[in-house]
């Protein structure tokens, strides 16, 4: 079943605006991949209407999954005034997530802002299978670095940059994404898990691309059902229009017509 | 248990309740709802020619409702025939074709092909006609508004095809009941109402509209009195059987609608909210006709009391 | 501060906000609102004669909306110049007589004697022809969905009166932009829209409408988006200005409109949930001006990008 | 000020499906008369959209007042929802109240059903102004028989009828009431305050009329703005329609067109 109710374990504000959610839910713990949303109904009521997609932002344990989310709009801040004990209607997990079936030697996760949310999960999840994990994550200011401790803890190796220079490198993630690929000194494959704005994941795809390695990147796009059943949220590919809610949120970067 | 079935455009469905074209899709349906209790299944129109339909974003929400501009986007009829009939035909569900066009000859050379196909006279049970997609730059909205060529299409489609032919009105005019009236002249075996309502969002940061193509069709319980109110004019004028949609979130919802008229209901936009609620909506039902006393669902048909 | 005055059918208002006919009173307005800050106050419409009005209940709640029908309760022209222009010449806000009628010429001599009253050349800055209200059983809706009905209306009104004449249209019709036409070429100032939307609402256990008439007009913010492309599409087919309405519940909403091509807007339903919401959408149209560097609200009207 | 957020100190189930909240608000404590109401916005969104109107139960002290309410429809559910400490934006007090100004030596409540609402707080204000207070209050069931036991604390002899007999006369209040007015042995004025269903009050107004005593009755209508502007409320008068919102809730029972 993809239609469930989950117990809030938590409801706390990590950074400005951030909030990480806990739920309790064996099944999603066990059926979710890196990659791979939920579709959350916000509130019982008609408006808002639709239900919100978010990432699966970490498994905690056998029985717990986390979501991490950014209060942008009515939906999310409904979100954010949940309570530990109150019950969410979800359906999930959604999607198609990262192809972690081939490990690579190197593992590069390219963040934008809140698409740190569904890297943490890719890295939990290479821990210990690929010899490194790089976290290259940018965001406009210090405070839009998300996660960059629990990265760190799962042994990611970080690099950062942020548009007003108050953390890390000042400027664009993907110049440093450029960087670490030209300044590879060690050999191995390499594989790229990328999430972040439409421009920065083109942009991604274009570097990845010049420099052969494959990569994966992860789309948003507005939803209706998230089920595959209503093409709102269709993206151009080389094999033709796609739907982020099914064949995605994940595709291979070489694969979409940017 | 009251009965629960109806007769729409001479079929016979267990229960009033199916999907809405364009909002539901039994192939992601799997561990969701039970297809074979659906009163009927419609997938989303389909065209002659392949379709690709409008740019994104095709959504966005309103206050309890939603605009879209999916643009009809669909493989076209022979796909249709080759990729989904064969499915269709063992998903045990009686399955109603809705067919979009441009042009009258479009409608009408879809649904002779459609009536050539191997499957087709077994698994397609009736052709929704939808003169009435707003989302669209020919045909559509145009054809529905105007009562003189939405009756030419019909009549023209009852020449080339023997399925039971239910017309899909369109809001987007104040002469829809003449419309119903023409339609049903013309052969019309059913009528269906309503296709969305034009609408506009507009960012006010970006002072972008929220639609790719800068407007949509508003759908969801926002328009539900709207709808109530044409179907309730609609089965009064004509003697074709009328299914009511829109808005409809819940078996009140659709109580409502058979009460004003419908003899039988299609679910949109909830299928978004809550993608088993068609099931939900057919156990209400049933549960309403047996608490209030009723042993035939046909009983409530268009018994509001003015 | 960014300047917030606008010019609508050749009266200067202060800033672009206004109520709509029929869902707000000053005489009730005490204490929760300021007055003198509005754009234009508008009384409900008036007609020739007394009216009583339709039965009980006349409002029911929908989803993000309400119907209402009212049905144009009010005490007639004579009765409106004697007991309430004396008040409102003293209230310090541009007026702006809604007037309604059955007939042409019950719309024409309402006007006419309007213009022979004591105060009125002073304190009626311009009279809105409300050719769209759906409770009534003749004129309203009637007139306003026929483009050569309302230009008609519009022409002899401007035979009889020296006032500015904004004509309020109809949704409830396709031909909403021939009718926007239709009365500019008749000598319309202004247009506005929209009025309310036909609807229905069923109580499923008494079997009853939930409005007393039977059915009557939705509003709030269920039918925004309609409304915005109806002002949207009306804005840019005609010259004159276009005041939108439908469904504005905060500023962002108002500033929808302005974007999509309103020169002012009316706020209806919203004032029920929240008295005092006028003003708060005055400021904060002027916040937002500030905030995007706008010096001048006109220069946003229409200027949304496609 | 109309307009107000008050903090709500308590929201309690005191009945099968009637709850009693008191709200914080000297203002209101201060302005209410009995049989004005308040007019509640249950939640922030568009859905539900309009305010509910609900009549001052009682002052509770010189910065409290209560509100009883039977959990109707959505509008009412989510008010049953609220948590003591959050605030609700109401409205009021609203309508012309019952008229207190002249006092009986005794005083008859009418109520049905949910009219305890308003007549407790009418009992309060009469408490020790009238040589007698009688309630008489007709229900359902038991369960429908609202703040009994408050009516006897401040004072009130109490009159039941059950339309099931579960408790005090089985049948209808308003036998009581013709009862009532013909065993009256003791003399002086009398005064009756009524509020119930609407066929009710008629058959109240009747024997009032038969037995002339002056009463006043409170009459509900659907409303949207609460405030005069609208008319939805209307009521059929010797004088014309009026609002029940604005010249009422409370008419002369002698003035309404039954
Ligand atoms: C597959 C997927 C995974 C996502 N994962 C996360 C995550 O882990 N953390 C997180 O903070 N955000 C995530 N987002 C974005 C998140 O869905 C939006 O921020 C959220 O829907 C905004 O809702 P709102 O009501 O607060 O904003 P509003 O702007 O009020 O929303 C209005 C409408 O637009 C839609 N919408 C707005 N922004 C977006 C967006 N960026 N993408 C898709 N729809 C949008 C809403 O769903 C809603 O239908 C994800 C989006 C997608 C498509
Ligand atoms: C002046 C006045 C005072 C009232 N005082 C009380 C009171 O003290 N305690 C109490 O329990 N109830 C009282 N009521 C009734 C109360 O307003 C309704 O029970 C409540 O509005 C129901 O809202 P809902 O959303 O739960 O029901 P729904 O049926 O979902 O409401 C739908 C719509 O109908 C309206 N409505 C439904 N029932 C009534 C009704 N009986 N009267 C007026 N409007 C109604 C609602 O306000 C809403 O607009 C009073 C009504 C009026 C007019
Ligand atoms: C995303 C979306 C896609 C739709 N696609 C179609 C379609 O292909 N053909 C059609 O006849 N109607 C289409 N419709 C209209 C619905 O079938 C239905 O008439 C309308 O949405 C009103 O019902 P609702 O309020 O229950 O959604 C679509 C509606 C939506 C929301
Ligand atoms: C209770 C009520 C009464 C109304 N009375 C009138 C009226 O007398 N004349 C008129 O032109 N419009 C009348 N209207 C329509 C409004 O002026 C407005 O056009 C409509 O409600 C849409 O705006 P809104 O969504 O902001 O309410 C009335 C609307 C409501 C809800
Ligand atoms: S959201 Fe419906 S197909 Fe993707
Ligand atoms: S509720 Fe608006 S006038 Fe009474």
């Amino acid at each position: 079943m993809l239609n469930k109710t989950a117990e809030i374990i938590s409801n706390l504000v990590v950074a400005s605006g951030v909030y990480k959610m806990t739920l309790s839910s064996r099944e999603l713990a066990h059926d979710s991949q890196p990659g791979q949303f939920l579709h959350i109904r916000v509130n019982p009521g008609n408006d808002p209407l639709l239900r919100r997609p978010i990432s699966v932002h970490a498994v905690e344990d056998e029985d717990k999954i986390s979501l991490l989310y950014g209060t942008i709009g009515r939906g999310t801040r409904l979100l954010s005034k949940k309570k530990s004990g109150e019950e969410i209607d979800v359906l999930g997990p959604l999607g198609h997530g990262f192809d972690l079936s081939e490990k690579p030697d190197r593992a590069v996760l390219v963040a934008g802002g809140m698409g740190a949310a569904p890297l943490f999960f890719v890295a939990q999840r290479l821990k210990g299978l690929v010899k490194e994990s790089k976290l290259l994550i940018g965001a406009k200011t210090k405070e839009g670095l998300l996660s960059v401790s629990d990265f760190k803890e799962i042994g990611c190796d970080v690099w950062q940059t942020t548009e007003d220079g108050s953390a890390g490198r000042r400027g664009y993630i993907t110049d440093l994404f450029e960087q670490a690929l030209l300044d590879q000194t060690i050999g191995g494959s390499i594989r790229v898990y990328a999430c972040g704005p439409k421009e920065m994941m083109a942009r991604t795809a274009t570097i990845a691309g010049i420099y052969n390695v494959p990569c994966e990147v992860s789309l948003e796009e507005k939803m209706a059902c998230g089920l595959g059943a209503c093409l709102s949220c269709v993206v151009d590919t080389i094999d033709g229009l796609k739907r982020v809610c099914k064949e995605g949120p994940v595709f291979r970067s070489d694969e979409i017509k940017w | 248990m009251a009965r629960m079935a109806v007769d729409v455009a001479g079929i016979r469905l267990k229960n009033p309740v199916m999907n809405a074209s364009g909002t539901f899709n039994i192939r992601e349906a799997d561990g969701l709802i039970d297809i074979k209790r659906l009163g009927a299944y419609i997938p989303k129109s389909i065209t002659l020619h392949e379709r690709t339909g409008n740019p994104v974003p095709r959504i966005c929400e309103t206050s309890s409702g939603m605009l879209n501009s999916i643009g009809l986007e669909n493989k076209g009829v022979a796909a249709f025939i080759d990729q989904e009939l064969p499915f269709l035909a063992r998903a045990g569900v009686p399955v109603i074709v809705s067919i979009a066009g441009e042009t009258i000859d479009e409608f009408a050379e879809t649904v002779a092909k459609l009536g050539e196909a191997k499957h087709a006279q077994k698994t397609v049970k009736a052709v929704e006609i939808n003169v009435s997609c707003p989302n669209i730059d020919r045909g559509g909205v145009q054809f529905g508004s105007q009562p003189e060529m939405a009756a030419l299409v019909t009549a023209e489609i009852k020449l080339v095809s023997s399925f039971p032919i239910i017309v899909k009105l369109t809001p987007n005019t104040g002469v829809f009941v003449e419309a119903a009236v023409a339609v049903e002249e013309a052969g019309a075996d059913a009528i269906s109402l309503i296709n969305t309502i034009f609408g506009m969002s507009i960012d006010i940061m970006t002072r972008k509209p929220k639609i790719g193509r800068g407007y949509g069709g508003l759908s969801g319980p926002a328009v539900k009195p709207i709808a109530v109110k044409m179907v309730y004019d609609v089965s009064r004028a004509v003697n074709i059987p009328v299914i009511g949609i829109g808005g409809i979130m819940n078996a009140g919802d659709a109580i409502e609608f058979l009460l004003a008229g419908a003899t039988a209901v299609q679910v949109g936009t909830a299928n978004f909210v809550d993608p088993g609620i068609m099931m939900k909506i057919i156990s209400g039902i049933s549960d309403h006709l047996e608490k209030t006393g009723c042993e035939d669902v046909r009983e409530i048909i268009g018994k509001v009391e003015l």
